[in-house]
C-alpha cells in the first residue's frame, strides 16, 4: 500500500520538479512566450494515469505537462520541447500549451478551451471499429465546463455510449475569474445528469481517490456503458500562466491551499503510516535530479533548424 | 463493384451517392456520419442506401457541428477515415475551431507523426427563396487556412472522382458541393477507376479571346456565358479549377498568356473572395495583359431571400457574358 | 374561461389557417424555396404570446411564422414576406425561415439552429439597463438541445439571473431524426438542473397549460429570479419542411398524433364544456378567411424591387 | 475628462484603455464585457479601471464565445452598444456564427429597422513562443463578410481614434488590436477629440520609388525597412491602411499610380490574405505597374511554437527590404 503511495509520490514529484524547472528556465530565457503550469494539481494526472492502458487516448490541455509526464512522456524532449529544440517530442512546433506525444499514449494539448473534448470523442469512436478496445480521457478546467463544444462533447458521448471519460480539474478559477460567478449552480458534476451519465466530485488532491474513481469509469466505459464526468476539486499554487500577479487571490487563501495541496498532505499520511522521512523525502531528491538532468541535456540540443519550418504541411 | 470500372447514367448526387458506396466498399476505415445522413439517407438523399449497405459505420448525430468535426479529427487522428457532412456550409460557422485550430495543424505541429485523414462534405451556395444564413459561398475561408484541402467539383464525374481522392486524401479535405446540382441532369459517369492525385484544372472550353476562371455551380452559367460569346466571335476559353488548394496556378497563368485577358467568375462575394487570389497570382506571375482583368461575383452584400432580389445579385450568364463582353471589346 | 379558450381556439386556427395557406402558395408557385410549418404546434405560441408583454423580446426559428401571428404581426405583410413581395415585413429579405418584426415584439426568426439563445441574453442584458423591465423568449426545438450555443446561452443566462425564458418546443424530432436516439435522457427539460435554473416538462398542446408556465417563469423573471427551461411536448402534424416524404414516421404515428392536436382537443374540451358547435366552428371559419383574404392581398402587391436590393448595408 | 481635449503620453494599450474610460463615459448605452475584462481588467491589463468607474456596465464572463458575441447582437438589437472582447482572434472561431451569420445579418435583413451597433475588440498575431492556436492573423475572413466593418490600429494615436470610431458605428465592427502593440512605446495621444468618420489610410512615409500597403502591427517592420531602402537611395511610400471595411482603396490606387510598384505586407498568411484584394483592385483598376505586384505574408503554413522556426515564417525587416529592393531593381 505505502508502496503505491511512494509510487504516487514519485509522479507527483516528478512532475513538480518539472514544472519548478520550467518556471525557472522560463525566468531565465531558454524558455519563452505563455507557460501554464499545473503545481498543486499534480494528483489528478498521477492517479488517473495509472490506471489508463496503452491503447487509450490521453486528450489534455495548454496546462498538460503533468498529463504527459504521468502518460510516461520522458521529461528530456518536453523540455525540449518547451526551449524550441530539435530534439523536441515535436522538434518545437508544439511548444509549450501545444504538443502531442502519440508514442506514448498523450494525443495533444490543446490551447483552445474545450476542444479536446470533441476530438476525445472521435478517439473513442474508433476504438468502436478497430477492435482496440480503447478508452479515450479528456482533460479541462472549469471554466471549460461553459464552453460549448463540452456540452457537444458530453452529449455526444452519452447518446452514442462511447468510452470517454471526461475528467474536469476544477481549481476554482478560469484565468483570473473565480468560476462561482460563472455559475449558478456551483456543482459541475451535476450536470452529467442532464447527458444521462454518471458525474461525480472527488477530491483531485488524492491520487487514491483518483485512482479509484478513474478505474471504474474506465472499467464502465469499456463495457459498453458510456461515459461519466468526474470534477477532481483542486487548486493551482501558482498563476494561470508564469506572470499572473494572482490579484484575484483571497487574503490567506495560497496558505490555506499549500495546507491541503497533494504532495504535502500525502508526504504527511505516508509519514504518519510510519515510512521514514528519509524514503519520503529520497523521492523528492529523485525528481529533482531527474529533472535537472534531463533540462542540462535538454539545454544541450540544437535549436530547432529554420530550413525545416515549412515541412509537414500536407502529407 | 468499385473495382470494375463502368460507365453508369448518374446525376451529380447520384455521382456523390456512388463515390461513398465505393468508398466504404474499398476503404474499411471509413465511416460516414452527420446530421441525417445515417437512417433517412440525408436531406437531399445523398447518402442513401449506406446504412443499409455499411451498418453502424453510417450513424445519424445530434444537431452539434463541433462534435461532429471534432470527433472526425480525433477518429482520424486514431487511424480512421471519417467522412462527415456539414448539411450547409453556413453551418460550419458554428464549430470552424475544429476545422481551423484543430484538425488543420494536426500533421503539422505533430511533425507529421500524426495526421487527419478526414473529409468534411458541405454544399453551399443560392438557391431559390433560400434566407441569407443558407446562401453563402464559404470557400475564400477555408483557402486562407493552410494544412486544409478545398475541392469544389461541378460535374457528376467530378463530384465522383474528386471525392474518391479527397477520402484518399492523407490530410484533410472540404468537398464542396451545391444543392443546386444535385438532381441535375444525369451524365456518364466513368465509376470504379483508379484514384487520382490531388489537383488539376479543367479546359471545359478552349478559346484564345479571353480566359474565364471558374468553378462550383457557376461553372455552368459560365459556359453558357461562352456560348453566347461565341456566337458574337468571341472566343472563350473556360478553364474551371474545382481544386481551389492545392490551385493549378500554372494552368491559369499559361491560358491567360495565350488569351491576355483574364476574368475570374465565382458566386461567392466579391471582396476578399478567391477571385482575387487567382487576379493577384496572374498578375504577380507578372502576365501581359490587354486589359485589367475582371471579377466577377455577388457584390458585397447579404443575400435577401426574395428570388427577385437574389436574382439581381448572384450573376447569370447574361450578366457574365456583358461583362466578358465588355472586357474583349474594351 | 370558454371566452379566453375560445381566444386560444381563434389564435391557434389563425396560425393554422395561415399554415395551410402557405402550404397551398407554395404547392402553386408564388412562395418558393424552404418552408417549415408549424401544423400542430400552434398552441406553444397562443399561450405564450398571450402573456408577453409589449417591451419583452421574442426570439423564433424558421418555424416561426406562429409565433410572429400570436405576437400580433398581422397575416398579410407575413404572406407577402414568403412571397418575396415589397410589401413583406422585410421587403421580401427575410424570407420564411429569417424575418423579423420588431416592432410588433417579434425580433426574429432564425435559420441556425440554436443561435437565438444567446441572442436572447443580450436582449434580456440590455432590459436591466434600459429600465424596460424586459423579458427575453428564446424558442428553439429538441434538436436545439444538443447545440453548443444553446448550453452557452443557459449558462451565461442563469450566471447572471437575466430574465430570459427557453422554450423548448420538443415535437420529438430534429429534421428527419427522432431525438429519442441522439440523447441518453430523453427528459430534457431536467437539463435546467445543470445550470442551477428551475426546468419544466409540459403539455405543449394544451394552451392553458403553457399560459400558466410562462406566466409564472416571467414573474420569476422579472423579479430577478433568472431563467426557466420550458419542455413543450408537442408533434408536428406536417413533414419537417414542405417537401419532407416523412419516411421516419411509425405505422400509425400520424394518426395517433392527430387524435392529441391541439385544435381537435381544445375543440373536443370546449364542446364538452356545452359551448354550441356553431360558436366553435365560427372560429375555424373567422380565421380561414382573414387569411384568404391577407394571402390575396398580399398576392396584389408588387414584387421587391431588385433596384433596393443592395441597400441597407450598411448604417 | 472625455470632452477636453488634450495630449497623454499613452502606450497603446492605455490608448485603447482611455478611449474605452471616454466612450463609457460619453456613451451610457456602453457595456463592456467578455472574459476577465471586468474585475481582473483583461488579461493585458487594457480594461483596467474600467469596471470600478462603470460599475456593473463591465463585466466578467463564462468562456463562452457565443454566448458573449450572441447576447451582444441582442443587446445592440435592443439599443444598447456593447464592447465585447475576444481575448484571441483565433478563439473566435468557435463562434463566428454570431459574427457573420448573425450581427452582419441584422441591419440588412431586417431592412434598416433593426441594427446592431456592436463592438468586438480582439487581439491576433504572433508573438514570441505562441502556439499554432494562438497566432493566426484572421482579418481576411472577417474581410470576406459583407456588413462588418474592420478596423486594424497599429498606433497610440490610431487605437484611440479608431476605437471611438468603432463604438460610435452603428454596425458591428470588429477592431483587431495585437498583443506585441500594447506594452510599446508611449506616444503623445490627443485623447478627447471628435469622432472621426470611419475609412481613410495614412501615409506613413512618402516616397516615389515604390508603393507599400500594409496594416498592423507589422508596419513598424514595414517602416523599418523603409529606412533601410532610404539608406540605399529607395524611396517607398508607406500607405498603412488601418480601416479595411471600408478599405480606402482610391488612396493605394493613387499612390500605386505614382510610384507604379506595389508591394503589400501584412503578417497573415499569403494566400487569400487581404494581399490578394489589395492587388486585385490596383490590377482591375489598370494601373500600369513597371513590375509585377509582390506580396509579402507568411508563408502558407501552421505556425510553429519555437521561436527560432517562426521567426523563419513571419516577415521581418530584413525580408520586406530584401523583397522590396529586389522589385525596385526589378
Ligand atoms: C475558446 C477559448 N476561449 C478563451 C481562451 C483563453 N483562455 C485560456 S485558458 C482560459 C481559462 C480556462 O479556465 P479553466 O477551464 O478553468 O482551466 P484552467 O486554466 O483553470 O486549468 C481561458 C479563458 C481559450 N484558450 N480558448
Ligand atoms: C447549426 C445548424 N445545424 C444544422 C441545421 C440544419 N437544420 C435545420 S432545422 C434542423 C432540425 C432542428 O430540429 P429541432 O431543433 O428539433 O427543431 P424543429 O425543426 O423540430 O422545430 C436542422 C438540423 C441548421 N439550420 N443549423
Ligand atoms: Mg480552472
Ligand atoms: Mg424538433
Amino acid at each position: 500500500m505505502s508502496e503505491r503511495r511512494l509510487a504516487d509520490l514519485l509522479t507527483m514529484w516528478r512532475i513538480r520538479a518539472f514544472e519548478e524547472k520550467v518556471r525557472d528556465l522560463r525566468a531565465e530565457g531558454p524558455i519563452v512566450g505563455s507557460v501554464h503550469l499545473c503545481v498543486g494539481q499534480e494528483a489528478i494526472p498521477a492517479g488517473a494515469c495509472d490506471v489508463l492502458e496503452p491503447q487509450d487516448a490521453l486528450f489534455a490541455t495548454y496546462r498538460g505537462h503533468g498529463w504527459a509526464l504521468a502518460r510516461g512522456v520522458p521529461a528530456e524532449p518536453l523540455f525540449a520541447e518547451l526551449m524550441g529544440r530539435a530534439t523536441g517530442v515535436n522538434g518545437g512546433r508544439g511548444g509549450s500549451a501545444y504538443f502531442t506525444a502519440a508514442e506514448y499514449g498523450f494525443h495533444g494539448e490543446n490551447s483552445i478551451v474545450g476542444a479536446g473534448a470533441p476530438i476525445a470523442c472521435g478517439a473513442a469512436l474508433a476504438g468502436r471499429f478497430d477492435g482496440s478496445n480503447r478508452a479515450a480521457v479528456t482533460v479541462f478546467g472549469d471554466g471549460a465546463m461553459n464552453q460549448g463544444a463540452v456540452h457537444e462533447a458530453m452529449n455526444f458521448a452519452a447518446a452514442f455510449a462511447l468510452p470517454v471519460l471526461f475528467i474536469c480539474e476544477n481549481n476554482r478559477y478560469s484565468e483570473l475569474t473565480p468560476i462561482r460567478d460563472m455559475v449558478r449552480a456551483p456543482r459541475l458534476a451535476d450536470r452529467a445528469a442532464a447527458y444521462g451519465m454518471p458525474g461525480h466530485r472527488i477530491d483531485g488532491n488524492d491520487a487514491e481517490a483518483v485512482r479509484f474513481h478513474v478505474r471504474d469509469a474506465l472499467e464502465v466505459a469499456r463495457e459498453g456503458g458510456g461515459p461519466t464526468l468526474l470534477e477532481c476539486m483542486t487548486e493551482r499554487l501558482v498563476g494561470h500562466y508564469i506572470g499572473d500577479a494572482e490579484t484575484y487571490r483571497q487574503p490567506g487563501e495560497l496558505d490555506r491551499i499549500g495546507r491541503r495541496e497533494p504532495i504535502v498532505r500525502l508526504r504527511e499520511g505516508l509519514l504518519a503510516d510510519g515510512v521514514p522521512a528519509s524514503a519520503v523525502d529520497a523521492v523528492e531528491g529523485a525528481a529533482r535530479a531527474e529533472m535537472e538532468r534531463a533540462a542540462t541535456s535538454a539545454l544541450a540540443a540544437p535549436p530547432a533548424d529554420p530550413a525545416t519550418a515549412r515541412e509537414h504541411l500536407y502529407a | 463493384m468499385p473495382d470494375l470500372v463502368e460507365a453508369r447514367e448518374l446525376s451529380y448526387g447520384e455521382a456523390v451517392n456512388a463515390a461513398l458506396h465505393r468508398l466504404m466498399a474499398e476503404l474499411p476505415e471509413t465511416l460516414v456520419y452527420g446530421e441525417d445522413v445515417g437512417v433517412p439517407g440525408g436531406v437531399f438523399g445523398v447518402t442513401r442506401g449506406l446504412r443499409k449497405r455499411h451498418g453502424d459505420r453510417v450513424f445519424d448525430t445530434p444537431i452539434s457541428e463541433s462534435a461532429i468535426l471534432g470527433s472526425a479529427v480525433g477518429a482520424a487522428m486514431m487511424g480512421r477515415r471519417p467522412i462527415v457532412e456539414i448539411m450547409w456550409a453556413d453551418f460550419s460557422l458554428v464549430a470552424l475551431d475544429q476545422i481551423v485550430n484543430q484538425a488543420a495543424n494536426v500533421r503539422y505541429v505533430s511533425g507529421g507523426r500524426l495526421s487527419a485523414p478526414m473529409t468534411i462534405r458541405t454544399q453551399q451556395g443560392n438557391a431559390p427563396g433560400a434566407c441569407a444564413q443558407h446562401s453563402q459561398c464559404l470557400e475564400a475561408l477555408f483557402l486562407h487556412v493552410p494544412g486544409l484541402r478545398v475541392v469544389m467539383p461541378s460535374t457528376p464525374q467530378d463530384a465522383y472522382d474528386l471525392l474518391v481522392t479527397a477520402v484518399h486524401c492523407d490530410d484533410p479535405v472540404l468537398v464542396v458541393e451545391n444543392r443546386t446540382l444535385y438532381s441535375g441532369p444525369k451524365e456518364r459517369v466513368r465509376v470504379g477507376g483508379p484514384v487520382l492525385p490531388l489537383g488539376g484544372a479543367r479546359i471545359r472550353r478552349a478559346g484564345w479571346d479571353v480566359t474565364i476562371v471558374t468553378w462550383g455551380a457557376i461553372t455552368q452559367r459560365v459556359l453558357e456565358a461562352a456560348e453566347a460569346l461565341a456566337r458574337e466571335g468571341i472566343e472563350a476559353e473556360v478553364l474551371e479549377t474545382p481544386w481551389l488548394n492545392p490551385f493549378d496556378t500554372e494552368a491559369v497563368v499559361e491560358s491567360a498568356r495565350r488569351t491576355r485577358r483574364l476574368v475570374v467568375v465565382h458566386e461567392a462575394n466579391v471582396t476578399g473572395g478567391f477571385g482575387a487570389e487567382v487576379v493577384a497570382r496572374v498578375a504577380g506571375a507578372g502576365v501581359p495583359l490587354l486589359a485589367p482583368p475582371v471579377r466577377i461575383g455577388t457584390p458585397d452584400v447579404r443575400m435577401p431571400a426574395a428570388q427577385v432580389l437574389a436574382r439581381a445579385l448572384v450573376p447569370d450568364s447574361a450578366r457574365i457574358t456583358a461583362e466578358v463582353r465588355a472586357l474583349v471589346r474594351h
